[in-house]
C-alpha cells in the first residue's frame, strides 16, 4: 500500500484539520463527536440540510458544506458510516429553527444508523426529515438486494436541495424537491483498478491487466460484472444503456449531465468520456443542458469513472445555477 | 455458576479480546462480498467498550450490557454498529435490573436480541446475514434452557447452533447487506457478520463454562 | 495500460471536444492548429496571457483559460511541448491591441517552440513578453542542467498575471509582475507511482513497492533520489525544507500554500499533507496567508503530490483574491 | 552521382522509413533519461514529411529541405522539433536554389545545419545531447570532402563519426535537455537525440550509396 499517509487509524482525523485549516473561511470542524459545518450556521429560518457517510469519496461530503449546499456533514471511518451521534451533535450545530434534511445514501450502515440519528434527534425536539439516495442502476430489483446505491446523484441532489433551502422554502418543501431529484437522476460506474483502504491494506478486489469492473459501488466493492477492458466509447455507451433505459430518458429530454472520476482517472479522461457521453446522447436526442466533468463522489484511489443523468425542469435547472460557496463547487460567489 | 455483573463484564472483555484477535480475519471475509471493514468496525467498537468498563463498574448484568450497547452505537458505525448495538440494548432491557441471571434469563435475553436485529435490519432467515446465526442460536438456547441446562449448556448450545447457521451462509445468495449487490457472485463465500455474532457466541459459552 | 480511451493518437483531440462542450460558455476551441481561447476574446486593450505545455497535467493549462486569467492556452501532445505555429494562431486570436504575454514553464522543448513562435509573432507585428517559470527547488545549479523547471508555480503565476491583466496593468507591467512571482515562488514534488503515457504505453520508470521517487518531474521523468517510502510528515518535511531554505522563507513571511496532487492521490491524502505542511511552517513561524488544495497540474494518473510557497505581498494577495471564473479555478463571480 | 531535387526526396522518405522502423527504441531510451515521447515525436513529423512531400514537389535540393524543416517545426514539438527544424532550414539556406548539391555543397550544408542546432540549443560537446553527434559528423564530413570524396563517402564519414559520438554519450552526464534533471543518473544511458540523428545521418549516407 503506497500512501501520503503517517498512520491508517488517524487518516480522517488529520484530513480533517488540514480541510479545517484550508478553509477556515468556510468550515467549523468539530472531532469529537466528528463533524464539519458551515461557519456561518446555524442561518436562523433556513432549513439546513445534514449528510454525511464514510470518508474515502472526497470532496463528497465535507466538500459540499456551505453557503447554498450542505449545513453539516458526518464523515465516518474510511467507507464506514458514520455514527448516530455525530448526526445528532451536527443537526443540533446547524439546526436553525426551520427543522433539518438528512441526506442519507441508500447503504445497510447509513442507513440504519441515519435512523437511530432520527429517532433520537427527534426526541431532542428537532424537526428531522429524510431522503434516501438510491440512484445507481447497476444494483437490480430490491428484493433481491439491499436496494439501489446512493452514488453520483447524491452531488447534484445536495446542491440543488441546498438551493432549494437557501432560497427559504421550507423542510416540507426541501425534502419534496430532494426526493423529486432522487427519482429523475440515475448513474452508473466502472473501475479499471480497485482501491485500497488504509486500515486494511489490502486491495478492494484484485484485476487482470485487460479486466474492468462495470457497475462498480463507490467503496471498492466489486460490481455487477467483471468484463474485459474495451474503449472508451463502449464503456460510456454500457454505462448509459443502463441509465437511459432506467428512468426512460428519452428523445428531447433536456438534461444535466455529471462524468464523475473515482478518485485516480485523470481529468483528460474524463473529458474524453464525457465526450463519447455526448455523442451518445446526440445520438438519442437527449439535450446536455447542463454539465459537470471532475472528481466529485471517489473511492479513494481508484481508477475508474461513473456517469450521472439528471432530466431538468426549469426549477432544477434554476437551483443548479443558483449561487454555491463550497470547498469544491463554487460559482455565483 | 450464577451470571453477575462481573461475570458479565469478564465474559465482555473475553468477547473483545476474541474480535481483536479476528480482526483481520473478520475484515478479510467482508473484503470478499463487502467493503473489507467488518473486523476494524467491531475492533474500534469492542476496544472502546474495554474502555468504558475500565472506568465505570455498572451493579447489574443489565447495566453492563446497557453501556456496551450505546458504546457500539457511538464507535462501530456500518451496518454492524447499529445491529449489535440494538442487540445488545434490547438484551440489558431484557434483563432489567436483576443483580443476576439464571440460564431461563439468559436464553430470554438472548432472544430479545435476535429479536431486536431483526426488527431493525429487517433480514429473514436465508438472506445471508448475521441473522442466519442468531435465529438458531436463540433457538438452541431456548430448548437448552427448558431441558434444565446451565448458562453454560445455554451459551454452548448457541454457539454449536449460530456455528452451524453461520456454516450454512456459505451457500446463500445475499439479499440484505452490501454482499447482496454481488447478487450470485455473494454464493460461496460465508458471511462476515454471521462468523463475528458465532465467535462472540462462542467467547460467551467459554467465559461461562470457565467462570 | 488501463485508460478511458478510445484510441492513445487522439486522446488530446477527443478531450479537448469534451472540454470544449462541457465549458462552451467560457472556451472557444481550434483544432488546426490547436489551442483553447476565451469565449469573449480578443478583450480589446487587455493584455492577453497565452501558456501552453504538454498535455497530460489537466486542468493545467486549458482549464485556466477564462477572465480573471489566460487569454489562450496552446496544448501539445501529451507531455510534448506545443509547435510554434499553435502559439502564434492563439497569439493573433487573443490578442487585444495590449500585447500578449507567453508563459512558458522552463523545459528545453517549451522554451526552443515558445522562442520560435514569439519571433515569428512579432514578425507578425504582435508585441510580445515572455516570462519562463522555474520554480522547481529539485533541480540543481543551472549550469549543471537545463535549468530549473516550471511546475507548481505556474499555476499561481498565471492566476496573479492574469488578474493584473484583467485589471488594465499594460504589458511591461504585466510581465514585471509575473516575474516578480517567479522570483518569490519554490515548488517541489515527489510520486509514489509512476504514469503511463497514452502512445508509449509503458510506465515512465518503476518504483519498488517501498520507494518513492522524491524532486519527481511532472512528465514522468525521475526526480531527485529514490528513497523508502516514509510518512507523510517526513516527506512533507524533506519537500519544504528543500524550499524554505532556497528561496529562502523567513519567520514572519506571509504566504500562499499550495499542495498540489499529481493526478491519483486522492483528496483526503493532500489534505492530510497540506495539514502537515501547516504544522511544519508554524514551527519555523512562517504565516499561511492563502491555501490552495487539490489537483492543478497533475501528470497523468501519477500518484504523489507537490508542494508550492508563494511569499506573498499585499498586490499578490489582492490579485489573488480577485474574481477569476475559468474551469478549474473560480470565484468571486 | 549527384544529389537532386528527387534524390533529396527519396533520401528523406528513406529517413522518414527508418524513424518510423526505431520509433519504439527511440521512445525506450528517451523513457531512460526523459519523457519517453522522443521515437513519437519524430516519427509524427517525418510522417507528416512525406504527406507534404507526396503533395508537394519542390524543384531544388534545398526547397526539400525547407519544406522539411517548415513542417517539421509544426508537427514535432518538444526539444527536437525546433532542433531538427532549424538544422534543415540552415541547410535548405546553405544549398540556396542549386539545382543539384555536389559532395562540397552537402558538407557545407551539414555544417550548416549543425551549427544551427548549437546556435539554438546552446548546447555543447560533452552535454550529453544530439551536438556530441552532429558536430562530429560535420567535422569528418568536411575531410572527406576535403579528400575529394563523393557525396556517399562524406554522408558515411559523417555517419560513422556521428555513430562514435553517439557512443560516448554512454559515459556522459547529462548538462542540456530533461536528461540533465538526472545528474549523475543520467549517465550510462545512450542519448536518444543523439541516437536519432546518428539514424539519420545513416540513412542519409546508405540512400547516397544506393541513389
Ligand atoms: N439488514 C441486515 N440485517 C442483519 N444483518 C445485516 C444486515 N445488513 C448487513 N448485515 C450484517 O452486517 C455485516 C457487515 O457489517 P459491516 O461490514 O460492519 O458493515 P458495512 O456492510 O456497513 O461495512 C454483514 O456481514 C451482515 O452479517
Ligand atoms: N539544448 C539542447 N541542444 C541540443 N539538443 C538537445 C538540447 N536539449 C535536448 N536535446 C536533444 O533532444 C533530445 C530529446 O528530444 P525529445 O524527447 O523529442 O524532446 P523532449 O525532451 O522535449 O521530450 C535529447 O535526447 C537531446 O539529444
Ligand atoms: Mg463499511
Ligand atoms: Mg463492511
Ligand atoms: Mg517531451
Ligand atoms: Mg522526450
Amino acid at each position: 500500500m503506497k500512501k501520503i499517509i503517517n498512520d491508517p487509524t488517524t487518516v480522517v482525523d488529520e484530513a480533517l484539520a488540514g480541510m479545517a485549516a484550508a478553509h477556515a473561511d468556510l468550515l467549523n470542524v468539530s472531532y469529537h463527536p466528528m463533524y464539519i459545518s458551515r461557519v456561518d450556521a446555524p442561518v436562523a429560518g433556513q432549513v439546513a440540510l445534514v449528510s454525511g457517510g464514510g470518508s474515502g469519496h472526497e470532496p463528497l461530503h465535507g466538500g459540499f458544506v456551505g453557503a447554498g449546499m450542505l449545513a453539516a456533514a458526518c464523515p465516518g471511518a474510511i467507507f464506514t458510516s458514520p455514527t448516530p451521534d455525530q448526526v445528532i451533535a451536527a443537526a443540533q450545530a446547524v439546526d436553525g429553527g426551520a427543522g433539518v434534511l438528512l441526506i442519507v445514501k441508500n447503504y445497510t450502515g447509513d442507513v440504519l444508523n441515519f435512523e437511530t440519528a432520527a429517532e433520537l434527534a427527534e426526541a431532542e425536539g428537532i424537526q428531522v426529515a429524510t431522503v434516501v439516495v438510491d440512484d445507481d442502476v447497476a444494483v437490480k430489483d430490491s428484493t433481491w438486494t439491499a436496494g439501489r446505491r446512493g452514488v453520483g446523484g447524491t452531488v447534484l441532489l445536495e446542491k440543488i436541495a441546498g438551493a432549494a433551502a437557501a432560497r427559504g422554502d421550507d423542510l416540507a418543501a426541501v425534502a419534496a424537491i430532494a426526493t423529486r431529484v432522487n427519482q429523475q437522476v440515475r448513474s452508473m460506474g466502472m473501475a479499471l483498478t480497485p482501491c485500497t483502504v488504509p486500515h486494511s491494506g489490502e486491495p478492494s478486489f484484485t484485476l487482470a491487466d485487460d479486466e474492468m469492473e462495470m457497475g462498480v459501488g463507490i467503496h471498492g466493492e466489486p460490481g455487477r460484472e467483471r468484463v474485459k477492458l474495451t474503449s472508451a466509447d463502449e464503456i460510456v455507451a454500457t454505462l448509459l444503456d443502463s441509465i437511459v433505459e432506467d428512468l426512460p430518458f428519452a428523445a428531447g429530454d433536456k438534461t444535466l449531465l455529471f462524468v464523475n472520476g473515482m478518485g485516480a482517472t485523470p481529468l483528460v479522461e474524463l473529458y474524453l468520456a464525457y465526450n463519447c457521453a455526448r455523442k451518445y446522447l446526440a445520438d438519442k436526442g437527449i439535450e446536455v443542458f447542463r454539465s459537470l466533468v471532475g472528481n466529485y463522489i471517489t473511492s479513494l484511489e481508484m481508477q475508474g469513472c461513473s456517469i450521472t443523468l439528471l432530466k431538468l425542469d426549469d426549477e432544477f435547472t434554476e437551483l443548479w445555477d443558483a449561487p454555491v460557496h463550497t470547498a469544491a463547487l463554487r460559482w455565483g460567489v | 455458576m450464577t451470571c453477575t455483573a462481573e461475570t458479565t463484564v469478564a465474559a465482555i472483555k473475553a468477547v473483545a479480546a476474541t474480535i481483536a484477535e479476528h480482526k483481520a480475519e473478520l475484515s478479510h471475509l467482508d473484503r470478499e462480498i463487502g467493503d473489507g471493514d467488518h473486523g476494524e468496525n467491531l475492533a474500534k467498537g469492542f476496544t472502546a467498550v474495554v474502555a468504558k468498563l475500565a472506568a465505570n463498574s455498572p451493579a447489574t448484568p443489565g447495566a453492563v450490557l446497557k453501556l456496551v450497547a450505546t458504546t457500539l452505537i457511538s464507535t462501530v458505525g456500518g451496518a454492524s454498529g447499529p445491529l449489535f448495538g440494538t442487540a445488545f440494548l434490547r438484551a440489558a432491557t431484557a434483563c432489567a435490573d436483576a443483580p443476576t441471571l439464571d440460564a431461563e434469563q439468559v436464553a430470554i435475553a438472548l432472544k430479545a436480541a435476535v429479536d431486536g436485529v431483526v426488527a431493525r435490519g429487517k433480514a429473514e432467515i436465508g438472506d445471508k446475514t448475521m441473522v442466519d446465526a442468531l435465529i438458531p442460536a436463540a433457538d438452541a438456547a431456548r430448548n437448552a434452557a427448558d431441558a434444565g441446562g446451565s448458562i453454560a449448556d445455554v451459551l454452548t448450545a448457541a454457539a454449536k447452533a449460530g456455528e452451524s447457521g453461520r456454516v450454512d451462509t456459505i451457500a446463500l445468495q445475499a439479499r440484505k447487506g452490501r454482499a447482496s449487490y454481488l447478487g450470485e457472485r455473494s454464493i460461496g463465500h460465508v458471511d462476515p457478520g454471521a462468523t463475528s455474532v458465532t465467535y462472540l457466541l462462542q467467547t460467551l459459552a467459554t467465559s461461562a463454562a470457565e467462570g
